[in-house]
């Protein structure tokens, strides 16, 4: 059992939070803040999500403004681009994005491009959250991460958090933002009993109003030997990786993108030009992702130089397997990390 | 005159200056694109969808409209804009791509955007009616007793949003009025080619709501029905559709050789044109000619200044493409 | 025993085959799942939808189908694909993720393909239904008299993929049966607060096809309208649709803690078991406890014998992960 | 206007095609070959489909096999998947790329994963045509290209052909391929009298029955100083960019891809090692595309050494511009590859 493997347990400090416990404490204080915040979805009411996105707010706020939909996608996420031209800031839960091929049209035909075919006049301010990730034998329709394929569509900001306290300041930016925001939670480590968590999403989360501003990875860890970007449940991969390799005397640094869309290329490429050497880790599908981008935004600069070739790790182009034995082979883990980051230390140009 | 009367004078009147809209559309669309047609040349590159036949849908129900009332539209949009009252300079503007569209020419036909009027329309068959939905719910909780109308073709009526939208207004009450143009044809495909039942308005039985069918492609009659349905939204009773029986007199887009068509089909559809039709009917009424000539005009300078300012207008800058992606 | 009394013997067994292999899942499930329950561990990870309860639904059904009839099922497939035919040590195998599963251990539980009986199933809603026409269609256009069924919850009901799949059907006439199994809930939605007519059987109406409701989760009544039903598609008259009341007696899936249910509700339902009562049912019309017995006995140690075959069986090599992405 | 602007002429040769005629040409001629063939899709009946894929085919094969639908992608695409898994051979129409958002998950989640779920014993051989591609002024839902939305979701192969002889020799191993093949045909090229055509898209045809095989790019041009990569509209901008460029002695090498998916590494790779300067052009959106996928494919082995970064042309991250004065702007044409060449040649290292 790897060490990101354990069972929650109970959180030291009072404000140590689950991702799912702090999406929801920050939607919940700014509904309390902004009247016209309303929240649809499968299972948001009563149920309080089914990955713990919405507890409490049902009995909060009421039916009027935490509606329970019909299965739906199309028409609730649509309804919800009608509500915030209307004024309101709707907050539509996605339940898995692997779903997202029943809804699209509503998401980036409609929300992404309300701003633009009106010149700017008609807004669209609504947070769609949705789970991604797999690693838990959830098999090929339900475990898929798709950074890329939101990513790659203009119109839409992409964030996803890797700790909690990420996660409440990236939920109160997507919420205020006048645009729509892709909120992405990673079933890995949202906090929720009955699906395991990586311990290390679990973080001291403030109980005021705070903003994690979309647009700007962080650096979680630094380093001079080797970037490492990696976003949701990578970072924490990476973590482990860098932890082990320093004890091999090599320091890498490792970055949380936190946002997709607009990346951050700027905080990437400074630490690429110090460091010389590139790792992207992600668990979406390799091809046209988020590896792909992020090493083609730092060599089309001609960052560096880079002392070697830069490296990419990623579920690779197959659907995600159900049995535990296929799926963890193929799922991107510290010890890839580390083997790739030992091997890219002996390549040097 | 009446309150009756003027409504009748004001479809009327709505219905001459969408007519003449799209008679002005033609041959700009056309400029460039002859002797080849080439829908990429002109002044108004792209697919064109006019509405010459339809213009009854649009007066029906816009009439029973107030500003704050929503109404999404589809890819053949501008009888239905016209009549809710867009802003017609700046939405031919747009039409032509100039800086003073109502979209800075980012849009064009298919995407009108009018926040005053609360107009917007979609290129994506049925996708509009999600929108109509949330834009009703957003009025209703905030107390308001604004109603929201989208309108779809009967094609879109065999789309899954179509399904999903009526259900999810009548589980929430909305104050939504959907409404059917029904011109019996999806590009090429005739409504009985590709859809199960013969009237769609029988589907309103699958989300309990009041389906009202109207035949004949008559503005008195669609203004009747569409009052009632309005009336119930604004009420808060909840959802209504309303399939129109209507026609379109031209191709589906402009260029369309329309292959498809029945021998005389189109010559049998111009015979029964809503127009004249409903211009008779007004003076048999007791309308004055004089009075129906100068609301004419009227239409017609309005339609025609619109054009002028459009072609005045300018081009935006190039470098404005990457403006608004965001607001 | 006359073929009416073998086919209610057959569809006895293989409900108590079915819930059998339920019984036998729950605890597998939960091996590595406590004391912390972990989706993630033991020998079966992942979501787990039981079906039981819904048993009558799927014998009712398949007691009418052959092997080359088609079936679609969903996220909530065991006792379908059980009543199909399905291999039930490969399926078995598939759920434990073992090599000698139906798919090696690459689709789980929500993604058996079995096509020696033609079954097959995806996790994501509605979305069997276009598939299950297609297939009708393949037999339809072969000139084959094989029919398609498929099966769908009533949440799923209100998505798009519904509309289009039985509009589509009954423009082709595809020899296609649509079975809603009305469990009355869609995780914790209940159907009255998601969908806006009572009953499902009435959308039927919107494609001009018959719908039928059959209450009170029978085998008997479901067999006999499902007999109908599947006679009319093999005969070339076209699709129905058929609404199944029946309930779900577990979570929605495993772990699942059921807050939303009203107190006392399971157990009420449990009163309802349709196996008990079944089984009483038979005894009652003649048949003979010790037939019924071995009935039971057999089906028990089919599911036995898949479940030692399934645990026995070795997982694949991690590399076999990469293969099959293509034929 | 550009050489690439004319409208068509009456072809020189009997046999030289535009794209449509290629595409019905393949169609039929397998039609008649393989009678498990069928297709589907809106207005391909009568009026041979609205960008001529199917022209006289309904005439030839009659409404059995040629099927006009119901504005019902999400059912008739998850019907395909049904015949595909029961024996025929369905080939379907989706009018526009851009309405993959009502029915991706009979794409991506059904068909593409057809063959993994049932461990290779299901297959689904289907081929979804889909046209792609702007500059005609249709606007920002009419207009995409998505190649990298395709190419990034495992269990589809995905083609598109910059000419007739491809797109007939394509068309042939679509439909022969035993797993589901996107088949984008990009309007700039097809050969539509009334979408004007890049002339360079009409080619000699052989009549007989031959294949392209999918996954393999073509040099369409060789060269020494520079490797441009393309495809579809971009591969004709390209070569017009290289003879510019040759006026100027500098030879630049075209790749036409062919296939997104599996993407031809190997052959760009072994250009862009004998030219050292790489340039990706294509008109999909610009981050998560293409450019990034074949940037970071070369530039992870470490091939070259490189002279210069590698570069991208796209369609900026802004939905497509309706008014020609801003869509032109925004699409990537032959000038700006001259340009950017230039300066990819002054911008050594
Ligand atoms: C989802 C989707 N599918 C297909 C199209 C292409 N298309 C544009 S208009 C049209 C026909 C629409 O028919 P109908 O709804 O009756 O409207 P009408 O054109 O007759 O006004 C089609 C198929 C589209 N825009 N969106
Ligand atoms: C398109 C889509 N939306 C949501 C889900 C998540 N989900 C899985 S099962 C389920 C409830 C389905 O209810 P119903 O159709 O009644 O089937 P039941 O579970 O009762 O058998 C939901 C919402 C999904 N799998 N696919
Ligand atoms: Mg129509
Ligand atoms: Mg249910």
């Amino acid at each position: 059992m790897s060490s990101s493997d354990k069972p929650i347990s109970a959180p030291p400090a009072e404000r140590r939070l689950t991702i799912a416990k702090a999406m929801s404490e920050a939607i919940g204080q700014e509904m309390e803040r902004d009247s016209s915040i309303i929240l649809l979805g499968e299972d948001i009411g009563r149920m309080g999500g089914v990955f713990g996105t919405t507890t409490g707010l049902f009995d909060q706020f009421g039916k009027d403004r935490v509606k329970d939909t019909p299965i739906s996608e199309t028409a609730f996420i649509g309804a919800a681009v009608g509500m915030a031209a209307g004024g309101m800031r709707p907050i539509v839960e996605l339940m898995f994005v692997d779903f997202f091929g029943v809804c699209m049209d509503a998401i980036y035909n409609l929300a992404a491009k309300q701003s633009y075919f009106s010149g700017g006049k008609v807004s669209c301010p609504m947070v769609l959250m949705t789970s991604v990730g797999g690693g838990y034998g959830d098999a090929g329709q339900h475990s898929q991460c798709l950074y890329a394929t939101f990513g790659h569509l203009p119109g839409m900001k992409v964030v996803m958090p890797s700790n909690a306290h990420d996660a409440k300041g990236l939920m109160l930016s997507a919420i205020r933002d006048d645009n729509p925001v892709i909120f992405m939670f990673h079933k890995a480590l949202q906090g929720m009993g009955w699906l395991g968590t990586i311990a290390g999403s679990i973080t001291d989360t403030p109980d005021d109003d705070y903003v994690v501003p979309i647009g700007k990875a962080n650096i979680v860890r630094e380093g001079r030997d080797v970037t490492l970007v990696g976003l949701g449940a990578t970072v924490h991969h990476g973590l482990e990786a860098a932890t082990r390799l320093a004890d091999a005397s090599i320091e890498a640094e490792v970055i949380d993108l936190r946002t997709i869309a607009p990346l951050d290329r700027q905080t990437i490429i400074q630490s690429v030009s110090k460091t010389g050497r590139l790792l992207v880790v992600d668990d979406d599908y390799l091809s046209f992702g988020v590896g792909a981008e992020v090493i083609a935004s730092v060599c089309e600069t001609g960052a560096g130089p880079l002392k070697c070739p830069p490296q990419r790790i990623a579920h690779p182009d197959i659907p995600i397997p159900f049995s535990p034995v296929l799926e963890h082979f193929v799922l991107p883990d510290a010890k890839k990390i580390e083997q790739a980051v030992l091997s890219m230390m002996k390549d040097e140009k | 005159m009446s309150s009756n009367e003027n409504k009748r004078l004001w479809m009327y009147a709505n219905m001459v200056k969408s007519r003449h809209f799209e008679d002005l559309i033609k041959p700009a669309y056309f400029e460039g694109k002859s002797p080849v047609f080439n829908m990429a040349k002109g002044p108004i590159p792209g697919e064109m969808h006019l509405s010459d036949g339809q213009e009854p849908c649009a007066v029906g129900i816009c009439a029973h409209l107030r500003e704050d009332d929503v109404v999404t539209a589809t890819h053949r949009p501008h009888h239905i804009a016209i009549a809710k009252g867009v802003d017609i300079n700046a939405m031919t503007a747009e039409i032509f791509g100039k800086k003073g569209g109502l979209a800075g020419g980012r849009g064009g036909h298919m995407h009108l955007f009018d926040p005053a009027v609360n107009f917007s329309c979609s290129g994506i068959i049925a996708q509009g009616l999600g929108p109509a939905v949330g834009a009703a719910m957003a009025a209703k909780l905030s107390g308001s007793d604004a109603v929201a109308v989208a309108f779809l073709g009967e094609g879109a009526a065999n789309q899954g949003a179509f399904h999903e939208a009526l259900n999810l207004a009548s589980v929430w009450k909305a104050p939504v009025v959907f409404v059917i143009e029904d011109n019996s044809y999806g590009i090429s495909v005739s409504k009985s080619d590709c859809t199960a039942v013969e009237r769609n308005a029988v589907r309103a039985i699958s989300y309990d709501m009041p389906g009202h069918h109207v035949a004949k492609n008559d503005p008195d009659a669609i203004s009747e029905i569409a009052g009632e349905a309005i009336r119930y939204a604004r009420n808060g009773q909840g959802p209504s559709l309303i399939e129109i029986e209507t026609s379109r007199l031209e191709g589906h887009f402009m260029g369309d050789p329309e292959g498809y068509r029945p021998d005389g089909e189109v010559d049998r559809l111009r015979e029964l044109d809503p127009i004249p039709k409903y211009r008779a009917r007004l003076l048999a009424d007791g309308f004055e000619e004089a009075d129906l000539e100068s609301a004419e005009q009227d239409a017609r300078n309005i339609v025609e200044r619109a054009f002028s300012f459009a072609r005045e207008n300018q081009y935006p800058e190039p470098e404005e493409a990457y403006d608004h992606v965001f607001v």
